[in-house]
């Protein structure tokens, strides 16, 4: 069976999915934020797929680009605050970090 | 099986390998060493794709640049051996179940949806006609990213800096 | 008209004035000592910007920058109300203890660059402008909510804020990419020329629509998208939950609306918008704008916290502006917009209120707000008064032509059901308004309750807001002719 | 019928007293304060004396025209005009009317002057006179309204006054609860006499021809004959409704029960309103509106029935009492009872003729008692009285007379009137043996208990206490003088109302125009005398055995009460129990409805309307509990993870980010999962 | 002056609000002195309107007329007919004496008298507008300053009180502005015009909805919209089992409010009924009528009555007082002849005077003595016997004495009543008993009986209370022997707005 479009979409579902588990399971605020990274990957795949197979351009590459840009702000961002809570609570747990409640 | 295939999906596993251990695994640190297996993979996916810059990019940015400011969190906020706390997690089995039917539901439908098609499938390299498209169609979001970019830096600054008024 | 780059500059004036004053803010950050002088440079640059978006208007529509943005009065509409939210948000700053005691550079640079993000989220004609856009103005949030420095609340909040929002941008470029990958196509209006010539496989639009939904719905707040807000909103300073919950609601609801009207709907004769077939949006929208009101409005009636009630009452308009969308016409088009504009309003001056209270007190529960009227506030109380009945509802009041707006266009669509869960809404919602009007007025305040007194910049805020509401409440004929 | 002739006096007959109730009533307390009581009384007796002219006046003018044009009217000004209901206010004096304005204001005054001296040391005098004039003008209303809601306000206000007079000493508790028990007592009445009206006006109206005006209810009469209503004709509904309000007015079964407790009232007020006046109401009204009830022979019967049953009943309770008032009472309520069979033998000449008699006889009778009582010093019962007589020589004879003529003794204005109500009660169209024997017997029981009481009162040795013995003396002029006048009134009265085989009644010629030509009976003169013989000597029967009883003392009272083991002296002395079967009734059973009712609205609606408040409240706080628990709760326990995050931070489940996603994914999936079921 | 003058009597007070709030806030009596004089003249207009309504003419008077929100079809449209100029005066009139009657606040006293001169500007706008937009807000406006007149100077569940008021309240004004937004685009072009829409009135359907479980009763637009405007103002009447907030409200209100309450407020409810939903839906009117007014009225009449009866707070029970004779006005209005529907509006003018009267007696008693219990006073006549005088007026007139107003305006409504439910009209004049007999009783325990020598040094009713009571007494005492001076006013309008009705009926 030829590699097409499918394969690589499963790969991004499967990252996405993967990703999403992170998120869902994790506690601590890094690996969250990795999950969150697995997830851009695995859109970032289908652009730069659906570039090669269905536009037939590169916009879906730059699209990928700029996601890849914004991750990494997003990134320098998010482990600012993340160190910000460690000097806080001095821990990463997000359950910990849960002084708003009702 | 040709060889493309075969490294196809050679790439492929180490890909959704390494990424199921940054999911999975209990150790922070594995997991965030793990991410540079999926950074990696996906670059080489870009390359099947015929995305070299964006493989470039993705090589360097993410794995030269996200990963180790990752890394650098991990080593700042957690002692190396400390490993039962650093990476708990918790509800696996109801997230293993949503995942599942989610799982199930992406691909059902990628595989029974009609995709658009190209008219026709090129190889060339793409660095020039990205850096074309920057200048032209996409400056104002070129412009604008630097923005974000600069945002960030500046919250960054402003969210790490040190200062104990209290 | 479809202009390049360099001839698009001149329709460009008010984010050129915008990025300048943030530049501006950045390089006098250096050298100002008083930066209060920051704050006011904040908001000349946001009326120049005013006044520049005001000159644009009524042009013929058009794109801009090879289709990356379009220019109509629609995404002129959104940046005035951006503007003016952040106008406002910088004025209540300069009068918030918070605040002063922080960097008021960055400050003003983050938020005036969010404010310039909900301009690109409003005015986007494409999928990489609507990403790149509602990063910018989440980062930005992300970073302003967070920006008290050593504040548990603040910090844990922005933390909350942004995994949740990258969770949420990521499920989105993901719902985009099958977009992207049916289509081909980042550019809306191709978008919907391929989605109406082409065979489409309804599940994958409805998932990727879905998975786009994600990331409008945490930004408008609605339900199931909402879980952050109540958090958010306590634990940010408090102009920036007041910034966030119109800024963030407007632009949302503008980028949502621009996503969808263009790109996946046609107009059809008679002012109603034509959807692709097999995506039921209508009972889609139905059931999340009822879902979302109803239960902000429940959540809401729990609150102790002044700022997660107004989180709460935010959610629960945010369904009521989602009614709007529902009829998928002109009229709720306008009703929604007009809804915004006045939700505005009062809502900035509520969080005002609460920001003239903790100046004084430090507080921000409900009980902390006993005989505030009796406590030489009578006038903030009576201002809040005024503002939470309308956000109620009630005439003659702007909030109550808000309402009347959206309810007319529902029913005239003869969506009776969701008309009378709205009402029922507004009872509700009536019930834990008038709990805090009771705390300030009907309750007397304990000997131990500190006095609060306003500033004169706070109070001529104040008198703004609330001229304004009482206004609009009484005659908006002119507000709803602009918004033709 | 000719029209009117439109006089502009007849309203001051009216107004006069209102005038002086107004002066009083606003003014009395501060003239009474500067200028002293006789100020007052002034004020309160020229009026009515006033109006006692004009309607003297009135009277000549009326003598003057011809019997069939015998019609004066006073037409003031629109009082209500609604779509076809067209009210006047506007008096009108024929005959019938004539006769009740001279009784009203003749006896009335009489009594007006008599109060003088028996309130003289009541310091609430200008109040008193105030009621009393208010009460005047309320029954000239009532007798020359010349519409039925006219007479109705009047109707009213009669009980109002009589409310106010009955609990005139109001810090009594017993006084005002019979005050309040007159008044409720006759709403009821007046409920019955509404409804009435508005039947009569509506049948009327359908027939195009709506109004309450008399003379024209009198012209369409005709049409409401064959008018059906529930089945039954619409006169005898409308007469029926009407004669409800007659049974509380003129105190008749079933709803006599308030006139005895208005004995609390001051005496004079007793004359007047209970006696006199007011309580006579019902049979002015039945004779006002005699051709609606000879159109409905079935309410006349009841009316028959119901009088000659309450004058029976009445009698027997009378025969057991031992208040001197209370005695009255029941004879009132007894003697209305032959009024009202009178009328319901549609002999309404004649209860009117009784109606008159009866008047002068009963007033005199109750001022008589007030004098006594006011000798008393209060005092009420009669086993504390006796020997009186020669105390106070003008009230006895006075009150001799009276019983004599209540007795029907021959040649009194009692005799004349009720022979001509027995006669008719036997002989008219409508009347049957029985009733007249039970009238008989009712005749014979009145005798018996007023001369009960008048030995019991005047005769035999006394059995006050000392010091009352002491103070005993007559009363003053200014209330001896009306007693006369008012007992030489008890004789004179009946003869202008002679029965036929004396000569015929000019009574009954003067109310021909009203009423029309009295049956033509006159050819069986021999049985009129033979049944007067018969009523007069079961009279003497009574006045013998009286006499035995309480004057010779041969007979002991004892043997008759304990006849059937005293439970029929129990029964009569308990007046049958009514008031307590009543009170059971209808005054519990009201008080357990409206509590009922104020505890349903207190813990039924409001439970609802609280109970959707509180079940929304629980609905959110279930939210909350949703939102906070459930979620993570499910997270957690399935996960069955370890809860712990280090020592010093406080365990929450709030706010915690991973339920949040789930919630989202939850939602997503659930969403996607729908629109697939659906498509499908 | 005159063109405007229905203008002038409604913004009037709010300028005077206005005064009042630029008032220093320790002035007392300046500021009591200025809400009197910014009452003043809109009574003084009210009665030169009196004195200058056409009675012969059942058209609008005294119109204004101009664009607001022309995008809507929203005007400023406002003008007098039969049907509101009597409340108008009844309006203008209570306002003005309650000023008075509030002259005992001294708590927050600026804030006091500002709101209730707003809240007389809201009342007087219901009256008088005419465009239906334009009614809805001065409905409204009502509410704010009545919920804060309550909850501030109230009694001591005055929050309980206040809300519960204010939620039922705004339920029934929500429901009613859908009703409003239902009947503006049903008219065409869409209008909120009063006049135009009743000239509409033929078009709005009435087969039923295909809509469960409308389809089961037969009901169609009109009978939904009409039960929509029915439950708004129902709550306002209060109408049964809606009635609950009004003996709470009223206890817990202070006096002047509660007269407010009862003397206006209650009688826009009716006012909206007949001013709304007779001429606009008169085919829901026709069918509905007996259900939801005539038998629904009747049950008020009897169960108020009733439930006053065992009251023992006497302001409680002069409140449950209002819920049954509303019921006689709910009754009129369903029998659809002119002497009902007069009477109703009689009734409405009528009971505004009289509750308003027993309303502050009970003021005048609870100032004194600090309680309202009933059975807690005895032989108040004795002590107090011009304030009794007056009492007894008020009393006898509540309970349709005649000579009285409160007479003509029941029996006209029975009377009325009875041709067309002759059941319904014995059930209400049976009302009549009962009211005699809780009246009466409370005459008994309250006023009557021996002293009670804890009350022995109460004060005489003073002469700024009498201020207040006198005008109303004449005027009970007016109406009861010349109803003419309302009747006249109302006769032309109600007749016509008969003819729209009695066509639809079967």
């Amino acid at each position: 069976m030829a590699i097409g479009l499918t394969h690589y979409l499963v790969i991004g579902a499967i990252l996405f999915s993967l990703g999403l588990y992170s998120v869902l399971t994790r506690r601590n605020a890094i690996s969250i934020l990795m999950g969150v990274e697995l997830i851009l990957n695995s859109s970032n795949i289908n652009y730069v797929a659906f570039s090669h197979f269905s536009s037939g351009n590169v916009e879906g590459q730059v699209y990928a680009i700029f996601v890849i840009m914004l991750a990494a702000a997003e990134a320098a961002v998010g482990l600012a605050i993340v160190l910000a809570i460690f000097q806080i609570f001095h821990t990463i747990d997000v359950e910990a970090a849960e002084t708003l409640k009702e | 099986m040709d060889i493309a295939t075969a490294l196809f999906y050679l790439v492929a596993i180490i890909t959704v390998g390494s990424a199921a251990v940054v999911a999975f695994s209990r150790n922070i640190i594995y997991s965030a060493f793990s991410l540079m297996g999926t950074f990696a993979g996906v670059a080489g996916i870009y390359v099947f794709l015929g995305a070299d810059f964006v493989a470039a990019v993705q090589l360097l940015i993410y794995v030269g640049g996200i990963l180790v400011l990752i890394l650098f969190a991990v080593m700042l906020t957690h002692r190396i051996t400390d490993v039962e706390i650093t990476n708990r997690a918790a509800g696996r089995i109801p997230a293993l179940l949503a995942i599942g039917i989610f799982i199930f539901l992406l691909v059902q439908t990628i595989r029974e949806t009609s995709w658009a098609k190209a008219k026709e499938i090129l190889y060339a390299p793409t660095t020039a006609r990205i850096g074309d498209l920057f200048l032209e169609n996409y400056l104002l979001p070129f412009e604008l990213a630097s923005l974000v970019l600069l945002a960030a830096l500046i919250g960054a600054v402003v969210l790490s800096r040190k200062e104990l008024r209290e | 008209m479809d202009l390049g780059n360099l001839e698009s500059l001149k329709f460009f004036y008010p984010e050129i004035v915008l990025s300048g004053t943030i530049l501006l803010l950045i390089l006098f950050d250096l050298f100002i000592r008083n930066k209060r002088w920051l704050g006011l440079m904040a908001f000349l640059g946001c009326i120049l910007s005013l006044v520049t978006t005001f000159q644009l208007y009524g042009m013929s529509p058009g794109w801009l920058f090879h289709h990356m943005i379009i220019l109509d009065n629609f995404s002129l509409f959104f940046k005035v109300v951006s503007l003016l939210a952040a106008l406002l948000v910088v004025w209540m700053s300069l009068g918030c203890r918070e605040i002063r005691e922080i960097h008021q550079g960055e400050y003003y640079t983050i938020l005036l660059t969010s404010a310039l993000g909900m301009f690109f989220m409003a005015s986007s004609s494409n999928l990489l402008m609507a990403y790149l856009s509602l990063e910018l103005v989440s980062i930005t949030s992300y970073i302003l909510t967070g920006f008290l420095p050593h504040n548990r609340r603040s910090t844990e909040a922005a933390l909350k804020y942004l995994i949740y929002g990258g969770v949420a941008s990521g499920t989105m470029i993901y719902g985009m990419s099958w977009i992207f990958g049916m289509t081909g196509s980042l550019d809306y209006a191709r978008i919907s020329e391929a989605l109406f010539q082409g065979q489409t496989n309804h599940l994958a639009l409805f998932m990727a629509f879905i998975f786009i939904l994600a990331g409008f719905g945490y930004k408008i707040v609605f339900v199931p998208f909402h879980m952050w807000s109540p958090d958010v909103y306590q634990g940010a300073p408090t102009p920036i939950t007041a910034f966030l919950s119109v800024g963030s609601n407007a632009a949302g609801t503008a980028i949502l609306m621009r996503f969808f009207f263009p790109a996946v709907s046609r107009l059809g004769e008679g002012g109603d918008w034509l959807f692709i077939s097999g995506v039921e949006w209508p009972h889609f929208l139905l059931m999340v704008s009822m879902v979302t009101m109803t239960l902000g409005n429940l959540c809401a009636l729990n609150q102790q916290n002044l700022k997660r009630l107004l989180a709460y009452s935010g959610i629960a308009h945010a369904g009521y502006i989602l009614m709007g969308l529902v009829v998928l016409n002109n009229d709720g088009l306008k009703a929604m917009l007009f809804y915004i504009v006045v939700y505005l309003i009062m809502n900035l001056g509520a969080f005002l209120v609460v920001v003239i209270v903790a100046n004084e007190t430090g507080k921000e529960e409900i009980g902390d707000y006993r005989g505030l009227a009796w406590r030489g506030a009578a006038i903030p109380a009576v201002c809040m008064a005024i503002f939470l009945f309308s956000l109620t509802g009630l005439p003659p009041l702007a909030g109550f032509v808000g309402k009347f707006f959206l309810f007319a266009a529902v029913i005239k669509q003869g969506f009776y059901l969701l008309a009378v869960v709205g009402i029922i809404n507004s009872v509700i919602s009536l019930y834990y308004y008038a709990g805090v009007v009771k705390t300030m007025f009907l309750d007397f305040p304990e000997p131990t309750d500190p006095q609060v007194t306003m500033t004169a910049n706070t109070s001529a805020l104040l008198g703004v807001l609330s001229t304004l509401t009482v206004l609009f409440g009484i005659y908006w004929g002119p507000l709803v002719h602009s918004l033709h | 019928m000719d029209q009117p002739i439109q006089t502009d006096y007849l309203r001051w007959i009216v107004l006069l007293p209102l005038l002086g109730a107004a002066t009083n009533g606003l003014l009395g307390a501060q003239l009474q304060k500067r200028f002293g009581k006789g100020l007052i009384s002034t004020i309160a007796i020229a009026p009515v004396l006033g109006s006692f002219l004009l309607s003297v006046r009135a009277l000549f003018d009326l003598v003057a025209l011809q019997p069939e044009q015998r019609f004066l009217i006073d037409r003031l000004y629109t009082w209500i005009t609604t779509g076809s209901l067209n009210v006047d206010v506007a008096f009108w004096i024929d005959p019938l009317s004539a006769v009740m304005i001279l009784v009203v204001t003749g006896i009335g005054g009489l009594i007006h002057i008599y109060s003088i001296g028996y309130m003289h040391d009541d310091n609430s005098y200008w109040r008193f006179f105030t009621f009393l004039n208010l009460f005047t003008f309320a029954m000239l209303l009532l007798v020359t309204g010349d519409n039925l809601l006219l007479v109705f306000v009047g109707w009213e206000g009669v009980g109002l006054c009589s409310y106010a007079l009955i609990g005139f000493w109001y810090q009594d508790h017993v006084n005002t609860t019979a005050g309040n028990k007159a008044f409720i007592v006759n709403r009821v009445g007046d409920f019955g006499f509404i409804l009435g009206i508005f039947l009569i006006f509506w049948t009327l109206d359908h027939q195009g021809h709506g109004t309450v005006s008399f003379r024209e209810i009198q012209k369409f009469a005709s049409l409401l004959k064959n008018q059906e209503i529930w089945g039954g004709g619409v006169a005898t509904l409308a007469t029926l409704f009407l004669f409800v309000g007659a049974t509380g007015k003129s105190a008749q079964i079933p709803l006599y029960v308030w006139l005895p407790d208005a004995m609390q009232g001051p005496t004079p007020v007793s004359a007047l309103i209970h006696a006199a006046t007011m309580v006579t109401a019902g049979v002015y009204m039945i004779a006002r509106l005699h051709f609606l009830y000879s159109m409905a022979p079935l309410t006349l019967e009841v009316v028959a029935v119901i009088g000659v049953a309450t004058a029976l009943f009445a009698a027997t309770i009378a025969l057991t009492q031992n208040d001197i008032k209370r005695v009255l009472a029941y004879s009132t309520i007894s003697q209305l009872g032959y009024m009202f069979l009178g009328a319901g033998v549609a002999a309404y000449g004649a209860a009117i003729f009784h109606l008159m008699t009866h008047a002068f006889f009963k007033a005199c009778l109750f001022l008589g008692s007030g004098s006594v009582i006011h000798a008393m010093g209060g005092e009420q019962d009669m086993g504390k009285m006796g020997g009186l007589r020669s105390a106070m020589p003008y009230t006895f004879w006075t009150f001799a007379i009276s019983v004599l003529a209540i007795a029907g003794t021959p040649l009194t204005g009692g005799f004349f009137s009720k022979d001509e109500i027995l006669w008719q009660a036997f002989s008219s169209a409508h009347g049957s043996p029985l009733l007249w024997s039970l009238g008989v017997v009712g005749a014979g029981l009145t005798a018996f208990y007023m001369f009960r009481q008048l030995f019991l009162v005047f005769f035999g040795n006394s059995r006050a206490d000392h010091h009352t013995q002491e103070h005993l003396h007559e009363s003053p002029k200014v209330m001896t003088v009306p007693l006369v006048i008012l007992a030489i009134g008890s004789i004179a009265a009946g003869w202008i109302g002679l029965p036929e085989v004396f000569g015929g009644s000019q009574f009954a010629e003067w109310l021909e125009p009203v009423f029309g030509k009295p049956h033509e009976m006159a050819a069986s003169e021999g049985p009129e005398l033979l049944l007067m013989i018969c009523s007069v000597a079961v009279a003497a029967v009574g006045f013998f055995i009286a006499y035995l009883m309480y004057y010779r003392g041969a007979l002991a009272p004892e043997r008759f009460s304990s006849l059937a083991g005293g439970a029929l002296y129990r029964l009569f002395y308990n007046k049958y129990y009514v008031d307590e079967i009543y009170q059971a009734i209808f005054v519990r059973g009201t008080l357990l409805l409206a509590r009922t009712g104020a505890w349903i609205d207190q813990h039924i609606i409001d439970f609802i309307v609280d109970g959707s408040a509180k079940t929304t409240a629980y609905i959110s706080w279930f939210n909350g509990l949703f939102d906070n628990y459930v979620i993570d709760g499910i997270v957690n326990a399935l996960a069955n993870i370890t809860f712990w995050a280090g020592g010093k931070f406080r365990k929450v489940q709030t706010g915690n980010i991973n339920s949040y996603l789930y919630v989202i994914l939850g939602a997503v999936v659930l969403a996607i999962i729908v629109r697939l079921r659906y498509s499908s | 002056m005159t063109d405007n003058v229905l203008s002038w009597m409604t913004f009037f007070p709010v300028a005077g609000m206005v005064v009042v709030l630029l008032l220093p806030h320790d002035r007392h009596s300046l500021i009591r002195w200025v809400s009197a004089l910014a009452t003043l003249p809109p009574l003084l207009l009210a009665i030169w309107l009196y004195a200058n309504f056409d009675r012969t003419s059942s058209g609008l008077q005294f119109v204004e007329k101009a664009p607001w929100i022309p995008t809507y079809n929203i005007q400023y449209f406002i003008g007098v007919d039969g049907i509101s100029i009597s409340m108008v005066l009844l309006t203008a009139l209570l306002s003005f004496l309650c000023i008075f009657a509030s002259w005992g606040i001294d708590k927050g006293v600026k804030g006091y008298f500002a709101l209730f001169l707003l809240l007389d500007t809201g009342m007087m706008g219901v009256f008088v507008a005419l465009d239906f937009f334009l009614f809805y807000i001065f409905w409204e406006v009502m509410l704010l300053p009545m919920y804060f007149l309550i909850g501030i100077w109230g009694g001591p569940r005055r929050e309980y009180a206040a809300i519960k008021f204010f939620l039922y309240t705004l339920f029934g004004s929500v429901l009613m502005l859908l009703a409003i937004l239902a009947l503006y685009f049903a008219s065409e072009p869409h209008t909120f015009d009063m006049t135009q829409l009743i000239a509409q009135s033929g078009k709005y359907g009435t087969s039923a909805l295909a809509m469960w479980p409308f389809d089961r009763w037969g009901w169609g637009f009109q009978h939904v919209v009409w039960m929509a405007l029915f439950i708004g103002f129902a709550i306002k009447i209060p109408a049964f089992p809606f009635h609950t907030w009004l003996p709470d409200a009223h206890v817990e209100a202070p006096t002047a409010i509660s007269v407010i309450l009862a003397g206006v407020l209650l009688k826009m409810g009716t006012y909206g009924i007949l001013r709304i939903n007779y001429p606009m839906l008169p085919a829901a009117t026709a069918d509905l009528a007996y259900y939801f007014l005539g038998a629904l009225g009747t049950w008020n009449i009897i169960y108020g009555a009733l439930c006053a009866m065992a009251q023992k707070d006497l302001k409680k029970l002069v409140a449950y007082s209002s819920v049954s004779h509303m019921g006689y006005v709910m009754l009129g209005m369903a029998s659809f002849t002119p002497q009902g529907i007069n009477g109703a509006v009689l009734q409405m003018f009528n009971h505004g005077t009289i509750t308003g009267m027993l309303f502050l007696l009970v003021g005048v008693i609870y100032d004194r003595a600090h309680h309202r219990d009933i059975d807690g006073f005895g032989g108040l006549a004795a002590i107090m016997p011009v304030y009794t005088g007056v009492t007894a007026v008020a009393f006898f007139a509540s309970m349709g004495l005649p000579g009285l107003s409160g007479f003509i305006s029941e029996v006209l409504v029975l009377l009325g009543a009875w041709q067309k439910y002759v059941i319904l009209s014995i059930l209400g004049a049976s009302g009549v008993i009962l009211i005699a007999g809780y009246l009466l009783w409370t005459i008994q325990r309250v006023y009557l009986g021996p002293v009670n020598e804890k009350y022995k040094s109460l004060p005489e009713i003073n002469g700024r209370e009498l201020f207040t009571l006198v005008p109303l007494g004449i005027i009970v005492i007016i109406l009861g022997v010349y109803p003419h001076a309302i009747l006249d006013l109302l006769r032309s309008s109600l007749d016509q707005l008969n003819q729209i009705v009695i066509p639809h009926l079967s």
